[in-house]
């Protein structure tokens, strides 16, 4: 086995490698001894380190963007970075799969914490969900660093079906038994979509290393291009599933809804975005953008998905479900700076990504923190959120700021990401695609507004409640706190954030 | 040294965010500890940076803090950056200086009020927006300062909101400069464009490139840019929001309605003196308007009843002299003359306000009468700061400005404005003293025991201030001959005494005339406010010539009438439209969540089938 | 089957997209959990069919190895799934899907 | 050669038909069955033994074996049979046929024009060829696989309990 791997490439593979072994680990311990604490923190402690991991990898890449006189230093201190390090013919770990490798394990550390604070007040198993999410977390992985069509579909399936697990999670709720049941079969439609759509590729090219596709597929002759492209078109509808655009997007309201909070966070965030880098890295490695075919696909699932995501989301009164609709929106922008292609797109793509994560966890982190003391379901609809601010200030400042990032108001978050989806967007001259986008932004701010003010209304029946504070709650609170810190300072000092991006350069060839 | 220079405005935000997360449960004493103190420390650094400035000038006369580039995409790059230079820093110093004594002030003023804490909160974010405003680099910052300071007049003026006319006024104030700062802004769309930059400095050493001297763009946009200064100094035609601000607490309307926010607009002007100078019809109209304002201001002030009102139209009529100044061409002098109207403005605005509390919240002068003997401090600082605000020659610092923006004037052949300057100069001794005369002197006429301030906190500001208010602050020399241009005439020369010679003989002659009038019996001006031309005219100057009575007839009752009209109109009926369309949008496509895994499925299908169709055939 | 002539790879191709279509058609069609699942695992084996076949037009055993990674997911896919529809018939007390339409709107 | 995967097509199309429209779930798993095992015959037709061996025992043997045990499990009788009968009406799969039709059509539009050059058959790739590349170049995809499988064990584990 040693003499397979170089040093530099088990290193650059140690944040899988970390997950796996905590996935093992965690394993071992709910075997020897159930303890909701003990498992989280175990879980917890894993996914700390391979985020550890995964920014010392990053590191030397950012020591230039520092003031002149601590480079030299910090260079003897960290030495080169092992970056890019192809491992097998599967895997390539480049800064960008770094980057997202950080994305990912950083939704899913909110995630735990999360968790940690929604199953305290469940009667059934509470360990299991920590062991789903850090398998679920090594999909996300894999996807992100995958560079051939065995690494990317391994990858999603690991990414799909602890979720199956995690959504169903509460078995005793029928909403989410049939949340779950509902995740899995449309799932597996969209995974035999991909299947078959990658089956067709590689029969005309003869290879499933993404770089060798986009090499042979000019020279696929004649029909066979078509097929090809036939290929690609399957690709994409089930990739356009993972990341619920139009029209591919009904599901996502629904298993949104009936998931446990956190895992809805999680499946709105870590695994949206593992898919959607895996998506340029294909398109990238594999000369997506050579076939016009196809991005004219992607335009019109990008216009769809603004305008079905927004109208949906207009007079939606379950803030679950709102935010599943403003979500299929966000990835029609996000899409637009993805059709943009150019090194510009891919800085966009990783700003909004970014931008997204930290707004999305702090959005449905709230919804967590509300719902767990509720035992029946979790606390949704915008009535639950009438007159917050005279009960939970702070949650309601949160969200609040959460709502005007989603809305792109200047100095939050989500305005960065989307000046830059807007500025890749004019790069190219997407005009379209780009007045499109603003209306969609337009609709959205009367949705998101109309959720915010539900939460200052004074509620007829104030109900003075509180929930008691114990530890759970506090590092809950204490995390959504942070994310909220991080959307204002993403709002008004972003640099530091896009000198991140922009040392994530895909590496692979 | 330098470095710290964005501490000056982190010290009143940080006060401000402390006071504001605290939500009013920190006691008075710890409010008041925060509140002065953070403005305080901003004063502290403030003189440490002048006296750094003085010293060791930075090169080129300026220093840049680029605090943060906030984002660069492309083309687009936007930096957060501070620059000092003599005109910010002059800015600085009154700003911190008068703003830390107004804050000390207040401590004692607003003591027992239920609101302390969130008084100090506005007042905090009022010190750092102003700062922002002059020390801002791009004008988008100084448009964003320009933003902050108006909210938060806006939220000092209605303080006291359980008053719905407080409200009134508040709303009046906001909606009035509101129309300035539109303007302004289009101004700035305006530069953006046609510049390509919003950085100050570039912006002016670009302009002379980009635009011909008197060419329609470079004029329009100096017009639109005058359009929001007028609004926020309360100058004609947007003046009409300034007397009603009064209705705020006393030492509001000293630091944001005399000292401070009313005289962005002279900032503004000044440090866009380039464009001016390119358009000198816009140069011309900054001069008009402040002459105008000036003189209608000073009658309107003849006839005020109430204290403060008084002051409000002194205030105007003194932004009037710097934008005259400006008009002639000496951007320094104005610079000045707001400097030392800041202090004496100041303390009259605090005098007033321990005069309006030791009788008992009374703010009708007819109502008080003989307080010289039970209000000594008070009356010490009306004599020195009325005496500053009518130019008594030679030992106030108003003298010293005022004489200053006169001669200039004259000497650059601005002769109209010169002679309105002068008669300016007489109305303001006149009502300056008729004030004082009718408050200090004669037999009290109040109701209820008069009761004088004490304490340090009451003393010090009154004392430092009626300080500068003295020759004293004529003596400050402002290092302003790097950044604004240099006045259009040489000092010195007996043509200059004879100015001033004649200035302060106006001067005199004005509180010689009020003493005759408004001393013991007041038996002339009774007569004449009986006869039937001077009811008419004291009506008409008491209803600051009827410019509200005008906009409400000429503006706002006609968009009420047209907003009654058409409240059914077809624009109403586009947007209902668009509504009711997204509405039925929603229903239509709500109805795709039915909820049921096949047809689910089926979309999928669909799409995907659409997918394929698409690549084969497109 | 050593001695294995060449057939087109077309008809292999032709043969998994006709059983892909099946295979959708008994999802879309039908309301019984058990014959969704099973639906399913044909489309999953149509997929695992043409990536057989391909391989075999390359020569290589990428195609069967994907097969087998296939034959995973399917496996992974089933026993998630069969487990879920023994809950859902507890809880609900049928197999049909329409019945679980609690989530819409 | 050709015969042997034009019977085994013809017999898997014919079986996964029946298998999707069989009222009762045991006769449907029947003809599933029925179903791999000729596309294991294909398999082995086309020059993949090792897929084919593989089809048979795990696909055939486990897999459905699993879904027969759940079947048992549940213990559906002739109330669900007529059930079916009354759900699987015309109205219901029409819209569906068409569906899959119009699918169906689009792929074998494209793939009825394949360059007539590729043809597949011509030797045969075993499980020594199959077995050097899995523990080669596929060595993480096998690991990866066998973390797949423990997320399905998992999540079965946690999903099917009797709370």
């Amino acid at each position: 086995m040693n003499a397979m791997f170089t040093t530099a490439q088990w290193l650059a593979l140690s944040p899988i490698l970390i997950v796996s072994a905590t996935i093992v680990g965690a394993m071992i311990a709910v075997a020897f001894r159930r303890h909701h604490w003990w498992n989280a923190t175990l879980v917890a402690v894993g996914l700390n380190l391979a985020l550890l991991a995964a920014t010392w990898l990053v590191l030397p890449l950012l020591v230039d963007g520092l003031p002149v006189a601590w480079q030299a230093p910090l260079h003897a201190l960290l030495g080169p970075s092992p970056l890019p390090q192809f491992v097998t013919p599967l895997l390539v770990i480049d800064s960008y799969a770094a980057f997202y490798m950080g994305l990912v394990l950083a939704a899913a550390l909110a995630t735990a914490t999360l968790s940690y604070a929604y199953m305290e007040g469940h009667k059934g198993n509470q360990e299991e969900v920590y062991l789903l999410l850090a398998l679920s977390t090594l999909g996300g992985l894999v996807v992100v660093c995958s560079r051939h069509f065995a690494a990317f579909f391994i990858g999603l399936e690991l990414l799909s079906i602890p979720l199956y697990g995690m959504v169903g999670y509460l078995v005793r709720e029928r909403r989410s038994l049939e949340a779950s049941v509902k995740y899995l079969v449309l799932s597996a439609v969209a995974s035999a979509f991909i299947l078959f759509g990658m089956a067709l590729i590689y029969s005309q090219t003869g290879t499933l290393l993404f770089a060798e596709i986009g090499a042979r597929a000019a020279a696929v002759a004649g029909a066979g291009q078509t097929i090809l492209l036939v290929g690609g078109g399957l690709l994409l509808a089930g990739i356009a599933f993972k990341l619920s655009l139009a029209p591919f997007h009904l599901w996502t309201p629904d298993v949104y809804e009936g998931a446990p909070a956190p895992v809805t966070a999680y499946l709105a965030t870590a695994s949206k975005t593992a898919v959607f880098a895996l998506l340029l890295r294909y398109y990238v490695e594999a000369r997506g953008y050579d076939h016009r075919a196809l991005i004219d696909v992607l335009s019109a699932i990008a216009i769809l998905s603004i305008v079905i995501g927004n109208v949906l989301a207009l007079l939606q009164d379950n803030l679950k479900r709102l935010l599943a609709y403003s979500s299929i929106a966000h990835f029609g922008y996000v899409l637009v700076a993805f059709i943009a292609a150019g090194p510009l797109a891919v800085e966009a793509v990783g700003v909004y990504l970014l931008t997204y994560v930290v707004t999305t966890l702090a959005a449905f982190g709230v919804v967590t923190m509300m719902s767990s003391p509720y035992r029946d379901h979790d606390a949704d609809t915008l009535w639950d959120y009438r007159g917050l601010f005279w009960r939970r200030p702070y949650l309601t400042a949160i969200l609040t700021v959460a709502l005007l990032s989603l809305a792109g108001i200047p100095l939050t978050a989500g305005f960065i990401g989307k000046f830059y989806a807007v500025a890749a967007g004019v790069d190219k001259n997407l005009w379209l695609l780009l007045a499109v986008l603003v209306l969609g932004s337009a609709i959205g701010l009367y949705y998101y507004l109309r959720a915010m003010v539900q939460l200052y209304l004074r509620a007829p029946w104030v109900r003075r409640y509180a929930a008691p504070l114990n530890w759970a709650r506090g590092t809950g609170g204490i995390m959504l706190l942070a994310l909220m810190l991080l959307m204002l300072w993403l709002g008004v000092y972003p640099t530091p954030f896009i000198a991140v991006v922009q040392a994530a350069v895909l590496g692979g060839q | 040294m330098y470095d710290l220079l964005y501490l000056v405005f982190a010290f009143p935000l940080a006060g401000f965010l402390v006071l504001a997360f605290a939500r009013g449960r920190v006691g008075e004493r710890l409010a008041a500890a925060i509140g002065v103190g953070s403005v305080g420390l901003s004063a502290l650094l403030t003189a440490a940076l002048a006296g750094q400035f003085l010293s060791h000038p930075p090169a080129g006369g300026a220093y840049t803090q680029t605090l943060w580039h906030w984002m660069s995409a492309g083309a687009f790059d936007v930096r957060f950056a501070l620059r000092l230079d003599g005109l910010s820093l002059s800015m600085m110093g009154v700003i911190t200086g008068v703003g830390f004594l107004i804050h000390l002030f207040a401590a004692w003023y607003m003591r027992g009020d239920e609101g302390y804490a969130r008084f100090f909160s506005y007042m905090n974010l009022f010190v750092a927006s102003m700062l922002f405003l002059v020390l801002g680099d791009s004008l988008l910052f100084l448009y964003l300062g320009w933003e902050g300071v108006g909210l938060c007049s806006y939220l000092l003026i209605g303080f006291w909101y359980k008053d719905p006319a407080n409200g009134a006024a508040a709303r009046k104030a906001f909606v009035v400069t509101r129309v300035g700062d539109t303007l302004f802004a289009i101004g700035l769309f305006l530069l953006f464009h046609s510049l390509g930059t919003l950085d100050i400095q570039q912006a002016l050493s670009l302009a002379p490139q980009q635009f011909a001297p008197g060419s329609p763009t470079v004029t329009l946009i100096t017009l639109l840019l005058l359009g929001g200064a007028v609004g926020k100094s309360a100058q004609l035609p947007l003046q009409t929001w300034l007397p009603d601000a009064m209705a705020g607490p006393t030492p509001v309307s000293a630091l944001i309605h005399a000292a401070t926010m009313v005289t962005a607009g002279v900032y503004l002007v000044a440090r866009t003196h380039t464009l001016y100078e390119l358009a000198p019809f816009s140069l011309h109209l900054v001069g008009g308007v402040g002459a105008v304002t000036l003189l209608l201001a000073g009658f309107s002030a003849l006839v005020q009843t109430d204290i403060k009102r008084v002051l409000a139209y002194s205030t105007m009529s003194q932004i009037g002299y710097m934008f005259l100044a400006e008009g002639a061409g000496a951007f320094q002098p104005a610079i000045f003359h707001l400097m030392t109207h800041a202090f004496f403005k100041a303390l009259l605005f605090l005098a007033a306000g321990a005069v309006i509390l030791a009788c008992h919240h009374e703010q009708d002068i007819f109502k008080m009468g003989g307080l010289r003997k039970k209000l000594p401090l008070a009356y010490a600082c009306f004599l020195v700061g009325g005496g500053a605000l009518a130019a008594f020659p030679y030992l106030t610092a108003g003298f010293y400005s005022k004489d200053e923006i006169l001669w200039q004037a004259y000497a650059s052949g601005h002769i109209g404005l010169f002679w309105a300057g002068l008669f300016g100069a007489f109305l303001t001794s006149i009502y300056t003293f008729r004030l004082i005369f009718i408050v200090f002197h004669g037999e009290y006429r109040g109701h209820g025991e008069v009761h004088a301030g004490h304490g340090l906190a009451y003393g010090l500001p009154l004392v430092v201030l009626l300080i500068l208010s003295t020759f004293v602050g004529g003596m400050i020399h402002q290092p302003l001959s790097g950044v604004l241009p240099a006045n259009p005439a040489e000092e010195g020369g007996a043509l200059q005494q004879q100015v001033a010679a004649l200035s302060g003989a106006v001067a005199i002659a004005g509180i010689a005339l009020a003493g005759a009038l408004f001393l013991g019996e007041r038996r002339f001006v009774a007569r004449l406010a009986q006869s039937a031309p001077g009811r008419w005219l004291s009506r008409w100057w008491f209803a600051a010539f009827g410019f509200d009575w005008l906009y409400d007839r000429l503006f706002v009752r006609p968009f009420l009438y047209v907003t009654r009209v058409n409240a059914a109109d077809v624009f109403d009926l586009a947007v209902a439209g668009i509504a009711t369309g997204l509405r039925a949008l929603y229903r239509g496509s709500v109805r795709s969540e039915n909820g049921r895994l096949r047809w689910y499925a089926a979309s999928m299908a669909a799409g995907a089938v659409l997918v394929i169709a698409a690549v084969i055939y497109l | 089957m050593t001695e294995a002539t060449t057939l087109p790879l077309e008809h292999a191709l032709i043969l998994s997209g006709i059983l892909f279509a099946l295979g959708l058609l008994g999802i879309l069609a039908r309301r019984n959990v058990l014959f969704v699942l099973m639906s399913i695992e044909i489309m999953m084996n149509a997929a695992a069919l043409a990536f057989v076949a391909a391989g075999s037009r390359w020569h290589a055993a990428d195609g069967q190895i994907l097969f087998i990674l296939i034959l995973t997911l399917a496996a992974s896919e089933a026993s998630v799934g069969l487990a879920l529809v023994l809950q859902i018939y507890r809880r609900f007390g049928t197999l049909d899907t329409d019945a679980a339409g609690e989530l819409k709107g | 050669m050709e015969f042997a995967f034009d019977l085994s097509a013809a017999v898997a199309v014919i079986a996964t038909l029946l298998a999707i429209s069989s009222l009762d779930p045991v006769h449907a798993l029947l003809y599933l069955i029925v179903s791999l095992l000729a596309v294991a015959m294909v398999f082995f037709a086309i020059g993949a033994p090792f897929a084919g061996i593989l089809e048979v025992i795990v696909y055939a043997g486990a897999i459905m074996v699993l879904f027969v045990f759940v079947v048992m499990m549940l213990n559906l009788g002739r109330a669900a049979v007529e059930q079916e009968r009354r759900w699987l009406t015309p109205r219901v799969w029409a819209g569906p046929a068409v569906l899959a039709l119009v699918l169906l059509a689009e792929l074998l539009h494209v793939l009825g024009r394949m360059p007539a050059a590729a043809g597949i058959g011509e030797g045969t790739i075993g499980a020594r060829a199959v077995g050097a590349a899995l523990f080669g170049p596929y060595l993480l995809a096998v690991e990866l696989g066998s973390m797949l499988l423990l997320a399905a064990l998992v999540a079965a584990f946690h999903l099917g309990r009797n709370e």
